[in-house]
């Protein structure tokens, strides 16, 4: 009973995930500027890395394979939220896209 | 399914290819490159080289694209519109390219068990590495016992091309007060921070990544890279005068000749301990223990070689001066 | 159609090394002839690690089960020919830096046409 | 199965990120595109690790997500001392 419940628990984790992975691509490739790209990159991948790396590690048991994903997981939130807001904070003092960030269309 | 994800990844590896030929922005065409390496270590791990795919990760994140971009700070950022007509190198290239197709379809199928290739050599690798090495990681015995010349071959490369990029830099290089025309990147309290808390990480993890080689993917080659990067962060972040005081040129000259002495210094010993030249047998007593030995201190020798490399390739890099 | 699904890895690297050699015969400036390059080395590398692989083989790092493993001798090969490729890599760069320094240029053509007026 | 989904998932966003990355317009786009790409194998290497049963590999992960920001950072760097100029939209096109 209670190994079914963590299999289905990592299943959803794992579609949530999935999901949130998929909303990360279309914000990426949708959104009209790149101040709003940054958004969807910074707040759903996280989340997304979170879901799919507690979703394997229900499967795995404990072990050395949890530590590891734990600790991507980890290094992970550590790397993407630092690169995305460097990224952005260079690409506003280089004063890229300031002036007239409305008019700017992806395609 | 595993084919389909195959598939699928050598699909964007084309993509990502056909992008590059099309673009102009050079600083665009090293990200593209950037991806590039990273799906074909993706590609790797499908193809069940692990190890490669270790040594492609470390490579294309950590050193490749940063030497391509300290060339391009010191050169320009577009390309000119190429005056070449179209045509000729196409045809070129479509005639190469038929010639190749037409040699594969001698090929043995992809995966197939019984190619010619693995009947040769692989087989006794797979099935007596375990008792005359006694590693689990076949790749790793194969790298530096059984083929160990041609790994020594390879360190020597690295060694020689590392002197290759010092005589062609060291002669324009400027005075004290116009170095690094790049500032570091202190000024990101978070950045700084994140750094602060990764870097220790990053070498920690080198070190695993070289005494783990045994057991897991991994080896000298992986962790003097990794080392390399890590150095690399902290000169990018925290100041690269700090690396250059600590590892002076000299002392990196030092560090890369150790390497490769040690490497050469090993067989040496099994020569005079009555053995062939790189035999680790005759290291210890027990033949296992006198392999675990050899392997040990050759790693740590390819290991040393490559950070020491990989460093002062960066270092002299960033010592040259952009022209006016 | 069934040969297709047998050698379609070996044509897709062809593809990528065709690619690489385009973009160095056909492209005039150095750096960009050198992505090329590496793009070339990489679908070598490809290559041999695709012949090595073996259908229902798992990585060739021994274990408990009872399996059947991947062809470990590409992987040695093409693990230090990863590494040597970025140390010849850096040597190309620096001959680009010198060059640089001495035509004021990285075009192919305009390196040409300076040789050419001396 | 499901972990065949989560993979195709994760392919999927791939290709869109990979898409950005090629399309930019400027060369911020890209390089937000590359790091969120390295996201992207990373967990996608987790997941293929567990999908052919061998998820002891997932040192390559391990390192992905340790170094990737790297070279984001070394182009970054440029930007910041100016030895570089950022190109307008119609330049890069």
């Amino acid at each position: 009973m209670w190994e079914l419940f963590i299999l289905y628990s990592s299943y959803t984790l794992l579609l949530l995930g999935s999901f949130l992975s998929l909303t990360f691509g279309l914000g990426l490739l949708r959104f009209p500027d790149f101040y709003s790209r940054t958004h969807a990159a910074g707040v759903a991948d996280t989340l997304c890395a979170a879901l799919i790396i507690f979703g394997l590690s229900l499967q795995s048991g404990f072990n050395l394979v949890t530590i590891k994903l734990f600790l991507i997981l980890i290094f992970l939130w550590f790397t993407s939220p630092t690169s995305s807001f460097t990224l952005a904070s260079t690409a506003y003092r280089s004063g890229y896209g300031i002036k007239n960030n409305s008019s700017k269309r992806a395609e | 399914m595993e084919q389909a994800i195959d598939i699928i990844l050598l699909g964007f590896l084309v993509v990502v290819a056909i992008a590059v030929v099309k673009q102009r922005d050079l600083f665009a065409s090293v990200i593209l490159f950037g991806i590039y390496s990273l799906l074909s270590a993706a590609i790797f791990v499908s193809l069940d080289a692990v190890d490669v795919a270790f040594t492609e990760a470390a490579v294309g994140a950590g050193i490749s694209s940063i030497l391509i971009l300290s060339t391009l700070a010191l050169t320009s950022r577009n390309e000119k519109p190429s005056s070449h007509s179209v045509f000729l190198p196409l045809m070129v290239v479509l005639v190469t390219g038929a010639t190749l197709v037409f040699g594969t379809l001698d090929m043995p199928a992809f995966a197939d068990p019984e190619a010619p290739v693995h009947k040769h050599v692989a087989p006794r690798y797979i099935q007596d590495s375990y008792q005359e090495v006694g590693m689990p990681n076949i790749v790793t015995s194969v790298l530096a016992s059984y083929r160990g010349y041609d790994t020594m071959g390879e360190v020597v490369v690295i060694f020689t091309a590392g002197v290759a990029v010092l005589l062609l830099l060291s002669s324009v290089r400027h005075k004290e007060d116009e170095l690094s025309n790049l500032t570091d990147l202190k000024h990101h309290p978070i950045l700084l921070n994140v750094a602060q808390i990764l870097i220790p990480i990053i070498l920690l993890f080198a070190l695993y990544v070289q005494f783990h080689g045994d057991y897991g993917p991994g080896g000298g080659f992986q962790a003097g890279v990794i080392f390399a990067a890590g150095f690399i962060l902290y000169a990018m972040i925290i100041g690269i005068d700090e690396i250059r005081k600590t590892f002076t040129p000299k002392y990196l000259h030092w560090l890369s000749v150790t390497g490769v002495v040690l490497y050469i210094g090993v067989g040496i010993v099994t020569l005079l301990l009555g053995g062939e030249f790189l035999n680790y047998n005759v290291l210890a007593e027990e033949k296992l223990t006198g392999q675990h030995w050899g392997i040990f201190l050759v790693e740590l020798g390819v290991g040393i070689t490559v950070t020491a490399t990989m460093l002062s390739l960066f270092l002299s890099f960033s010592e040259v001066r952009r022209t006016p | 159609m069934s040969s297709f699904f047998d050698l379609y890895n070996y044509w897709i690297f062809i593809f990528l090394m065709m690619t690489g050699f385009y973009i160095v015969i056909a492209q005039g400036n150095l750096v960009k002839k050198i992505i090329g390059l590496n793009i070339f080395q990489t679908s070598v590398f490809l290559l041999y690690i695709s012949m090595g692989k073996v259908s229902g083989g798992t990585a060739p790092i021994l274990i408990e089960a009872d399996v059947s493993y991947s062809n470990p001798l590409p992987h040695v090969l093409i693990l230090t020919a990863i590494v040597v490729g970025v140390a010849t890599t850096a040597v190309a760069m620096a001959l680009i830096v010198r060059i640089q320094k001495a035509y004021g240029t990285i075009e192919e053509q305009e390196i040409h046409e300076q040789d050419a007026s001396l | 199965m499901i972990l065949a989904i989560t993979a195709i998932a994760l392919l999927v966003a791939m290709a869109m990120t990979l898409l950005r990355a090629i399309l930019g317009p400027s060369i911020f786009d890209r390089i937000l595109a590359a790091n969120a790409f390295g996201t992207k194998i990373v967990l996608f290497l987790g997941v293929y690790g567990f999908l052919t049963e061998r998820p002891d590999f997932l040192d390559i992960a391990l390192l992905y997500a340790l170094i990737n920001f790297i070279t984001t950072l070394a182009i970054l760097r440029f930007f910041e001392s100016g030895v570089l100029f950022v190109k307008s939209d119609e330049e890069s096109n």
